[in-house]
């Protein structure tokens, strides 16, 4: 076999059974890489259980930035039986495979695959001491980016600080093993280093998404967060809980989805900044409630984490299928707005800056994400938080305060009780400026307008459409949320000249450059991770335009960039 | 009466006349007034239904939300911001039926809030039918053939869930329902009152008279930290007791347990944007 | 004052408060007119409360088919102190104004005003006897119909035929007293006779739109209804509620909506044809129910009733605005099908035909009324029931079944667990052909194309859109639902011979002829009871069809034919 | 054992090894095998969690729909066929968070089903948060200082509302735990089956240990007819009862209270269209 010679950006995956632990191996490969001065990104996609089955993580090491899924796999660790047969399409002759015999699946034992074995004793057990699988994996790859074994053990002692000594004793000794069996078995068939060092991301912070959708909101005032689990929504739910007692903000899991909509709508008529975050089904229990938020007027910020429906559907998957329901979602008519990042740093803002929308307009604001979104981390550089602001707009009232008083951009000053001396009410039946019940039909005509006024009033803050590739493209890919990181690796890959892409961070209201810079192209390409292409709907159904292609995905797994190269160049050729 | 929970004009309101509800918007205004609460510190929250118009007729703060929701709506305005009196009210389908998660959830959480619910044992608003309360056999153009679901039992219900503050009333004794009502409030968790409410319209069974007959209050010798007593009583079926059943007052509020007001006791609203600390949280 | 002469078309306008029996004097009317031959309609508008308020029914008496609320009062009864202010811009100096010194706003005693003063001794008592106002109003109707005494007081004897002997001679006094009045008062003043009398439709029957769904649904097979009362969608589950002895059916009240759709996706799962009945708010809770059907492709019969939104908003008034909530409610993407009655008989028609839909397609089915099309009555010939079939679609099954195979059209056979010897399962996770929960990604990829397929293989029981007017229009009013009665009665008055109009009984899928006579016309307007223009939205996405004037009306109160005549003639001229 | 619900192949059952559930599953499947039970006539139904997926492990007819919504599914389907045995199955979370509305009212209607409840005291597939079972001060990650919300008891709540069979069982038990599924099944009526199971994964606290510790069972003495002592044996939480605690028999089912049974007791999907009918309702 030839030297395996890898490129400045590898893609190990490993390949085990939920309970084996691969969450810490992921934290501890992020975490050193990313201090040693590698790009990371990681991405799990795992079955929807707590024992056994077969899940697999993806981590990148780069000395680019890296933010998206390859199919590609430079290393695979098989830590168990099922490891392999899943991830057939992704192997190939120069995937390095390094694992035990037993793990490794017999088709691939014919000779023409790269397959390192890992000792049955050194792997388990050696000299009475346990080897710990997840140490040994870890130490391999640490041993193989040219990280020199003290950091490594440092880093580790660092790690497990609060285990006995005894543990973090039996973590060196394999990481040690680690170390040596890659000098003896690794080196002399690949080609080293494998990737370049660098140093300005050194101090770097690493996130998930779930982490920079919580950190964005924390940073938007969010004071409030009553939700019930769902995956994959529970990761912002977790770190809210986690952060309720040093931020002073109130978290508090509902019994249901509706008790917790409802809480949070009293919460931000009670002067809170309130959140929800859920899942498509949880959301559906919502829909009243949105309505409710519609009716009085109420701001509201909804974290809503896709996966793939109808109903339970794949719980730990992900899809981009819920926009047209978070767009029309509720009864009754009244404007809303869809967020929707793609990277974490557009994670942060437009969370922080969902809070500020929502009290501004006094409308629900959605921030949509999904599986891939939330379960996948990479390095960035640091927070501006000096750009992120909270912005209150409540006023404190007076005597004879009108809650819903007539403006000519239908925002009414809002109050809250208890600030100020005004009474301040909120009727779910249609009512009059201060609130009492009314069913005059003039009156119930403005108030629908001045609801309704809102979604022009609202056009200053929207958020234009990101372009990136050429500024003269004649093709022009369309996307939104999560996808960004691949669609942009994947039309540099390309490097056509004629290709640029459009990433949508706000789905409603359309921002308004839409249609130029969607006329410009000879041909557009939508590209969703859904089945009915439901951008592409709001799109048309707002402006008439009607993309060329579309590149649909909705099997559970996310895009990979490979995936989207053969796809977009089916289109441009 | 004249406080300043009045309006200064004269409010249409919505109800039949003769309706159990006057009497209880008259005894709870009663009760506000003697407590001396704060009109902009008092928030009103309900549902929907005829119960759950009161607030539009008490010149207060309120918030008529959804029906069946007005306990998470109500636990949320006081988390935000416990230096307000919350006071949730409305009817007996809308906090048993469609609400009735809520009720039971609310209940263990012990939000420090008064919960009055108006049980004429039917669906006023939507014109007569069945409601969880209604009594076996009572008929309604939907339940064609009579009830025969088993009543539910709110008072056994919470009992059972070792809520805070339980007490019956019945809406034409405006004096003693004010007294229970003013307890209620200044109980520290979650006080429910269900208050008997005849129904002149739709419920033909449970009159004024009916109640009159089938009612007695408890005397000075019922011991309401007694939970087996309370649940006897609570099962009682041939007159139904009325006053304070039970009280359990060694749980905290959910308030009280919250971390947000463990060193800080300010409303949420005043608090300021903790940007600064999250930099701490990204280690 | 002149005589006056009334057209053969009269509309008496009741108003009063709830509680003053305006239903039971619609209900005499309506049957005794139709009974002597007359064609008659009636719309009651009413407030969200049971005693007090204002409220008001209009009742047509016609020798033409009537079937839409105009805004003319040819004949007004105020009967409180409340009745006419609400009716203002609707009383013309051509309305008899029948009433009471005291109910006669003063702005009206100018002299300029017909009015006919009913003496307070008359109205309400004469010699020691009650004058009962509701019959004397109807005997004033029906004298003035020409109606003869007896035919009216048998009427009354057999109506009220349960009544005590003393309380029928009540109203048989009250109804003398009437008959003489209108021979002294009110004979001189108009001429006579108001209409001719018809024949034909002696023998018709008489439908609220409540009752038109109800019996529509019982004759599709309908045996399960379990729903949550709600306005305005209470009327079908009471019709239900009271036939379901009778008809063997299963009529439960659940606890809430949610509790409602579960039980009824069950009761198709066990066999039934089950139907939930509900509005707006009362849906949005059934949203996840809704994509639980689509997950485990279950039929059901959603009847939702459209009322003023967003959240509790106008309870007893009318609108179109869940048309959207219902195409996009509940999470991931399924196909379903929107069906919205003009008429009673399009009603029952359409109800029967949505549970065979539901049953060949195993998808939901939605049948969109409101308000206004709910409680208004008319009469209308014989159904044909030999025309509405119940098509059941289950099979027996066999050993190794599978609930969800895959065919070619997307549609599984369904089995029902209890007929046959497979078993039948039904899972909301995705699920492999069996309801075995699976994320094989390739097995959720044809699983999504499996259900989605359906909505092709439906095309061929689509419902195309009925055409009325010119054959050769060049203008073309598009609309659905409850406003089609109307909109005909406004272009005949038109009489305009560019102009035709188009109703949509079925609103998704979009009928395929939709796009050619939308062609076809020069311009086109759209007509919706709604602020957003939903169905126009539809169109828009799915077509690109974007029209050139919308009439939109969303104040709670129906569109009256006078309305659209003036709106329309201002787009078409 | 083997029986016609067991699978020929073997079944990648998606639980943790050491689980509660895979006894509760064996209990269940001995206790339907020995009831001889027809196949083609058992539906199982569940809604979303770890213990809903047994179904899935049955051979036999099943409906697993929504998180909370078991209860609601098992009635329509009862109520459309009543010829068919229908065990409703499902976790502490589903059917008492998420599903608790349900909960009370199918009580009080009374469908004749059965409602086994696995009780770990957590939310299992969700990775471990409070469930509404969970005792004060379990930590979890969002329970971050421990459970504050008073414990729910599905014992007392299903007794207060005169539930028709209310029973307890302890997972790792399988031979009583049989017998109770049994007597369950049996009953006329809605019937509680609250299975207390360990959670290996997730609650470190309720553990197999703990529970041999806390529980002990009834004995004969005990009479499940008297609502007052099967009361007291629900508020008992020193020591866990186990076992039959309450049974109510005088209420018919939901089933023979439907006007659609009372002369005809086909079920549904056998009848024949009324349509000729329909006619005289238009009189
Ligand atoms: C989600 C939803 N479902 C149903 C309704 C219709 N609704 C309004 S009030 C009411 C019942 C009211 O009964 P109750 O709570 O006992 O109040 P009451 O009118 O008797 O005082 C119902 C079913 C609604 N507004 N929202
Ligand atoms: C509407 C909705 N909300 C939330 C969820 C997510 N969810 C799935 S299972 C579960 C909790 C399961 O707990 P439990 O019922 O106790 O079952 P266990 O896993 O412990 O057996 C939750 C919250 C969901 N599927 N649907
Ligand atoms: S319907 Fe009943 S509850 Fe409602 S106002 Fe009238 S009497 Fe009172
Ligand atoms: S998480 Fe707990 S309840 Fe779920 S399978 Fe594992 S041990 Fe059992
Ligand atoms: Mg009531
Ligand atoms: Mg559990």
């Amino acid at each position: 076999m030839s030297k395996i010679q890898f490129k400045n950006d590898i893609s190990v995956v490993i390949s085990g059974s939920a309970g084996q632990g691969l969450q810490t191996l992921e934290q501890l490969l992020l975490k050193i890489m990313k201090t040693s001065g590698f790009h990371v990104f990681a991405y799990s996609e795992f079955m929807s259980r707590i024992r056994g089955g077969n899940n697999s993580t993806e981590i990148r090491i780069s000395n680019k930035r890296v933010a998206s899924f390859v199919d590609r796999i430079d290393i695979l660790f098989p830590i168990e039986e099922g490891s392999m047969p899943r991830l057939r399409s992704r192997i190939t002759k120069d995937t390095l495979i390094i694992g035990r015999d037993k793990y490794i699946e017999s088709s691939y034992k014919n000779g023409k695959y790269n397959i390192v074995l890992l000792a049955d004793e050194l792997s388990e057990k050696d000299s009475g001491k346990q080897i710990i699988m997840n140490i040994m994996i870890f130490g391999i790859i640490t041993a193989l980016t040219g990280i020199d074994i003290n950091t490594a053990s440092g880093f580790l002692k660092t790690y497990f600080k609060k285990l006995t000594e005894e543990k973090i004793a039996d973590n060196i000794y394999s990481l040690n093993k680690a170390y040596e069996y890659t000098e003896v078995n690794l080196r002399p068939r690949i080609s080293y280093p494998l990737v370049k060092h660098g140093k300005a991301f050194r101090s770097e912070i690493l996130l998930y998404g779930s982490d920079a959708v919580s950190i964005g909101a924390l940073a938007g005032g969010c004071s409030f967060v009553s939700s019930y689990p769902m995956s994959p929504s529970t990761g912002v739910l977790v770190y809210m809980a986690q952060k309720a007692e040093d931020s002073g903000i109130v978290v508090e899991q509902a019994e249901d989805e509706i008790s917790a909509v409802n809480m949070a709508i009293g919460a931000w008529y009670a002067g809170a900044r309130a959140m929800v975050t859920t899942s498509g089904g949880g959301f559906a229990l919502m829909t009243e409630g949105l309505s409710l938020a519609g009716a009085i007027e109420s701001p509201i910020v909804i974290h809503l984490a896709q996966r793939p429906g109808p109903a339970t559907g794949l719980p730990t998957r992900t899809e981009q299928a819920d926009l047209l329901m978070a767009l029309y979602a509720g009864h009754g008519e009244f404007p809303r707005v869809i967020l929707s990042p793609g990277t974490k740093d557009e994670a942060v803002t437009l969370a922080c800056n969902a809070f500020n929308i929502a009290d501004k307009y006094q409308v629900p604001v959605f921030i949509l994400t999904d599986q891939y979104f939330l379960d996948s981390a990479n390095n960035l550089s640091l927070i501006d938080f000096s750009k992120l602001k909270e912005k209150k707009y409540f006023i404190k009232t007076a005597p004879g305060y009108k809650r819903h008083s007539f403006t000519k951009n239908g925002i009414s000053p809002r109050g809250i009780p208890g600030y100020g001396t005004g009474i301040v009410c909120a009727d779910s039946d249609e009512h009059d400026e201060a609130d009492y019940i009314t069913e005059d039909p003039d009156t119930r005509m403005r108030m629908v307008n001045k609801r309704l006024k809102k979604l022009s009033a609202m056009t200053g803050d929207t958020i234009q459409p990101k372009l990136t590739g050429s500024k003269k493209y004649k093709y022009l890919i369309v996307g939104w949320g999560s996808t960004s990181g691949t669609i942009n690796e994947a039309i540099k890959l390309i490097g056509n000249n004629d290709l640029a892409f459009l990433h949508f961070n706000q789905l409603y209201p359309l921002p308004d450059k839409t249609m130029s810079l969607l006329k410009k192209a000879k041909k557009t390409i939508i590209l969703e991770q859904n089945a009915t292409s439901q951008f592409a709907k709001i799109i048309r159904s707002e402006t008439g335009h009607v993309f060329d292609y579309s590149i649909l995905k909705y099997d559970g797994m996310p895009f990979s960039v490979e995936e989207i190269v053969k796809k977009i160049k089916k289109c441009i050729k | 009466m004249n406080s300043v929970f009045d309006f200064k004009d004269t409010v249409d309101i919505a109800w039949c006349p003769g309706c159990g509800n006057f009497s209880i918007l008259k005894a709870l205004k009663l009760a506000i007034n003697e407590l001396n609460i704060a009109q902009d510190k008092l928030v009103m929250v309900s549902g929907i239904g005829q119960a759950a118009k009161t607030p539009q007729y008490i010149r207060a703060n309120f918030f008529n939300g959804l029906h069946g929701r007005s306990l998470p709506a109500a636990t949320g305005i006081k988390a935000s911001n416990p230096e307000l009196t919350v006071i949730a009210v409305s009817g007996d389908g809308c906090t048993y039926g469609e609400g009735g998660n809520h009720f039971i959830h609310t209940i263990r959480r012990n939000p420090d809030i008064t919960n009055i619910v108006h049980n004429n044992m039917v669906y006023g608003l939507t014109k007569g039918q069945a409601s969880p309360t209604s009594e076996r056999g009572f008929k309604t153009p939907v339940q064609v053939t009579g009830v025969y679901l088993e009543p539910f039992n709110p008072m056994a219900v919470a009992v059972s869930l070792n809520a805070s503050f339980v007490a019956r009333a019945y809406a034409a004794d405006i004096e003693q329902t004010k007294e229970i009502i003013k307890k209620a409030v200044n109980n520290r968790g979650y006080s429910l009152v269900d208050i008997f409410q005849p129904c002149v319209s739709f419920n033909k069974i449970n009159t004024y008279q009916w109640y009159k007959e089938n009612t007695y209050y408890l005397d000075n010798n019922h011991d309401p930290y007694d939970r087996e007593k309370a649940m006897h009583l609570a099962f009682e079926n041939n007159r139904f007791p009325l006053g304070i059943f039970y009280i359990n007052n060694t749980n905290k509020t959910f308030e009280e347990n919250l971390p947000a007001y463990k060193d800080n006791k300010l409303p949420l609203f005043q608090r300021s944007n903790i940007r600064k600390k999250i930099k701490e949280f990204l280690d």
